[in-house]
């Protein structure tokens, strides 16, 4: 294992507080327990969010903190969701009175434990309202399995609730923007080397040097098949027929195309991909009228990317619009 | 005979023990079907509980104890398994109330609670390969033994035993709740950590009795 | 080989493409001969500015072109310097009559190439004023090399070059500020493993599973020394130290602190190391007073990362904190 | 004997081809104390120039066919091998003028004034392990050949092979000019890529006048 770390053990501490440090302006840090929360502070009246996970996705969570986005962030161990500690202390942190919103990707491990979260506020006195975020198409949403896990659209679905907050609406409402969003989204990944988790020391997976795996997951968990490399162009089809054909993308949609990469993937390789999917689109006579690239839900060092596209109407895209001032993402201000 | 809470704390430490020595094989286990953190989950949570046993107040409960271990597990643990496990010690605990002196049907109505707790958090059946396949054998084996009369040493024992069939059991299996079940078929042939590392601490809590049993006959035959 | 591509010959004219396709609203791109222009178009009496090189460092440059940096941006083949042709093309396109500017890394290739297409855009012209970036403290700058190596300090100088530009310097000024910011600027990087270069299909180089180089540069050129893999907080000292002690830092300067990733490096792991790195700096009486962290001059996928700090005075913190609309950097707009 | 512009076509045929043919070992040599592209660029600069050949009038002459070359390579090499080969080619065709026959001394000029030329933009002396060291020995001993009494092809051939000879010599050297001064002591024992791509592309103009004599030779013997 290759990485500038010190301790495996020190390293979401550790880098906490360099994103304290290279954000005084965006971000306050707490350590024990440990969250990330705007600089700011909580606004009267005003709905906050709170979102959080395991660490190794950067710039998910704290990256997203900031006006226009999430109010704080809770970045558990690597790959591991927070407890409910940390997220309550959150939740305390930037609660304006108006109720918070938890944002929770759908994983067994961050929904129970937001779900206790949520329990011990609103026994503290705060409303609290939880959106999951299901996106990746990969898996079978079905009895038999966990149900669809939360990747990159997490961005788009704290993108969109962020500026609803921001605009004044209620937690009902805003929590509404957020599930509107997160059904207007899908997502599907590919992964051409695995993550190497610190404390692991070792690849999650192996693939051999001619193997992609096809609908991989964000803590490198399988995807729906693994399959001899194939030039970019085929890769994106494969992952941007699954996407539309599950979102039922018909001619004459608008929608924002998003290519996401795992971490490890040079920007070159990722613009070359999206190229292909605005091309595949746009023959289709889809309308992409929005758009976004680059390393945004990662896993650590895996090769490899995801493409989301969401539904755009015209409110998802003013709220996609609307100025943020984040460590990731910021327009506008 | 009885257990007291020279038990839990020895069951405490026994399950500590056992986690952090299993560390890499329940992270082994979790890499091949998961994300390959539940070794790691678990230790990080069980060397809090261990840490925290030193300052417990002499004449704490087994209750008080085990309430101990289940909200240091939620707090510390994360991921799927810290409130499901920590939900299982908390509804354990609660069976056993502020018992002193724990006998059989105690401890059936630990194990119990605890599984139904961990069902109750994570909705998880028998077949559908995690620590479910260990606590509802355990569970059932408990009772049997506790309403056929054994002692709580042989009643743990008899959980244990039945956890570790109950985490063997998942191997064949599809998962049909967390992580692994993304992977469909091709989780078959491998054991659900979460099964196994509950299989361990059961096997802790009855390695405990024993201990405590062991002491006792020391004692008794110094005496 | 293992990369999201589809020919290796293609790579740089597809991702080009994509770039346009993801930001229309920043971009306007020109495909044979191949550049990146603001979509804006020249103002006239504006000095516009013009940079380039080899592909594979993206976003350099062209995640730089926009409102407040560049004007437009020349790619060349990956890790080769473009021809003229191309040079002068941007320049023909961009030019507002007040003068181009031409910020070049102090490479042989890109010397030589845009000395020739400075040549042929004043036989046509148009002024031209050229600045070398030579911030990589890696490389002694003496007769018997070519002298410093253009690393990650090239987005300092375009960042203060572009505010200058925008805010209607005549060519020599804004020359002057970007001379100035690159002497104010200093980088050194390090590197855990190497990119690969499509058409060569094999890693530039190969370091031990123990081994790092100190002082790589942005090609995967070897460094000063090879020494085993530390913990990132010694290997940020020995950049840091070498960075501090060529520039001169003082107790009490200001300074803007930049931990730049290769491509390949996660992002926590960049925000571990920016935490020593401001640490250190604290301590010795330095004040952090500007910050970035994240890939902006990167290599292909080479794990690593660089640290470059630039000495900020008041005028140098306007022209950094200035509005900037690019793909890559955004503030303010 | 003189060399006209069949010898011209030939030798860019052939400097095309060997370019081709040596394009991975050219790599190999430029990633061990480079950047690797090397023979990439050669490669993409020459096949630009063979398909630019068929188009060149009938009666393009030899300086004009070589200047062809020049423009080409500055326009699709890159990198610091395309200025740099690029103007040896311009300043050589320059003294070549718009003669249709070339002598021995007019050989002699054209590889001299290509030296000049690279030595002009890149400024580096012989021992700089640059394509220097090959260019400048070549024009010495095209020189010499020339001044000695020999024929154009035996001109040439004595520049092709005192280029090999260069290209060799720059093995021990540490590099003061060019990427591969970065690396200090760590160059020593690797061979300057363009310094052999020089002195492959100095026996292809050797190569051509062979096959132009060998041609002729043919004609004659049959006539
Ligand atoms: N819904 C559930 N019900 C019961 N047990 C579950 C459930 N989901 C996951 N588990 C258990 O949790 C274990 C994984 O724990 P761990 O690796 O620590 O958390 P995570 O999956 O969040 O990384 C699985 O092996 C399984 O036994
Ligand atoms: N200043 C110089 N003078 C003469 N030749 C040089 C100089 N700098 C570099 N070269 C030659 O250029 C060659 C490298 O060319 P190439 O790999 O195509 O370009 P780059 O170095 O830009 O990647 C070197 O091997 C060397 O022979
Ligand atoms: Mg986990
Ligand atoms: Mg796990
Ligand atoms: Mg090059
Ligand atoms: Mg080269």
């Amino acid at each position: 294992m290759k990485k500038l770390i010190n301790d495996p053990k020190d390293v979401v501490e550790e880098a906490v507080a360099g994103i304290g440090a290279a954000h005084p302006d965006l971000l306050v840090v707490s350590h024990d327990p440990t969250f990330v929360r705007r600089a700011s502070g909580p606004v009267a009246g005003k709905v906050a969010i709170v979102s959080g996970g395991g660490s190794g996705h950067e710039p998910l969570h704290a990256g997203f903190v900031g006006h226009g986005m999430l109010s704080a962030a809770v970045p558990g161990p690597v790959f591991t969701s927070p407890t409910p500690d940390p997220i309550v202390a959150a939740t305390q942190a930037v609660d304006g009175g108006a109720g918070v919103l938890y944002i929770v990707k759908n994983y067994t491990g961050d929904v129970l434990n937001f779900e206790t979260a949520a329990d011990l506020a609103e026994a503290e006195g705060i409303t609290v309202a939880s959106v999951l975020v299901d996106d990746d198409v990969a898996v079978k949403d079905s009895l038999y399995t966990a149900g669809r896990r939360g990747v990159a659209g997490t961005v788009v679905v704290e993108k969109t609730a962020g500026a609803a907050a921001e605009r004044g609406d209620s937690l009902e409402q805003v929590a509404e923007v957020a599930r509107r969003t997160n059904a207007a989204t899908r997502t599907m990944g590919v992964a051409l080397t695995a993550g190497v988790v610190p404390h692991a020391g070792e690849p999650s997976f192996t693939l051999a040097d001619d193997e992609v795996e096809i609908g991989i997951g964000i803590h490198g968990e399988p995807g729906r098949e693994r399959v001899p490399l194939e030039p970019v162009d085929r890769i994106v089809d494969r992952l941007l027929d699954a996407v539309l054909d599950d979102l039922g993308t018909a001619s004459g949609d608008r929608v924002l195309l998003f290519v996401n990469g795992m971490g490890g993937t040079p920007l070159v390789e990722l613009y070359v991909a999206f190229r292909r999917a605005s091309e595949v689109l746009t023959e289709k006579g889809v309308q992409v009228t929005r758009t976004l690239v680059g390393n945004y839900v990662t896993s650590l060092e895996m090769q490899g990317m995801s493409i989301t596209v969401t539904t755009l109407d015209d409110e998802l895209t003013e709220l996609w619009d609307a100025p943020v001032e984040t460590a990731a993402l910021r327009r506008g201000r | 005979m009885t257990l007291d809470s020279t038990w839990a704390r020895r069951f405490v430490e026994r399950a500590a023990d056992t986690v952090s020595e299993n560390r890499a094989a329940l992270i082994e286990l979790d890499r091949e079907i998961g994300d390959g953190d539940h070794g790691e989950n678990l230790e990080r949570g069980f060397s809090a509980v261990r840490a925290k046993l030193a300052s417990q107040p002499d004449d704490a409960t087994p209750g008080a104890l085990l309430k101990m271990v289940a909200t240091t597990l939620i707090s510390t643990v994360g991921g799927a398994s810290g409130p499901l496990l920590g939900t299982a010690f908390l509804k354990g605990a609660g069976a056993i109330g502020d018992a002193t002196e724990i006998d059989s049907a105690a401890v059936a109505a630990f194990v119990a609670a605890a599984r139904d707790g961990a069902v109750l958090r994570g909705k998880a059946e028998v077949g559908d390969k995690t620590m479910i396949d260990a606590w509802t054998p355990a569970s059932d084996a408990a009772k049997a033994a506790a309403d056929a009369g054994g002692d709580p040493t042989s009643v743990l024992r008899a959980a244990a035993d039945a956890a570790a069939d109950g985490a063997a059991s998942t191997e064949p299996l599809v998962a049909r709740k967390g992580r692994a079940s993304y992977l469909g078929e091709r989780a078959v042939g491998h054991r659900d950590p979460g099964a196994q590392s509950s299989a361990l601490i059961l096997a802790a809590a009855a390695d405990a009795a024993d201990d405590v049993a062991a002491a006792a006959a020391t004692t008794s035959g110094e005496a």
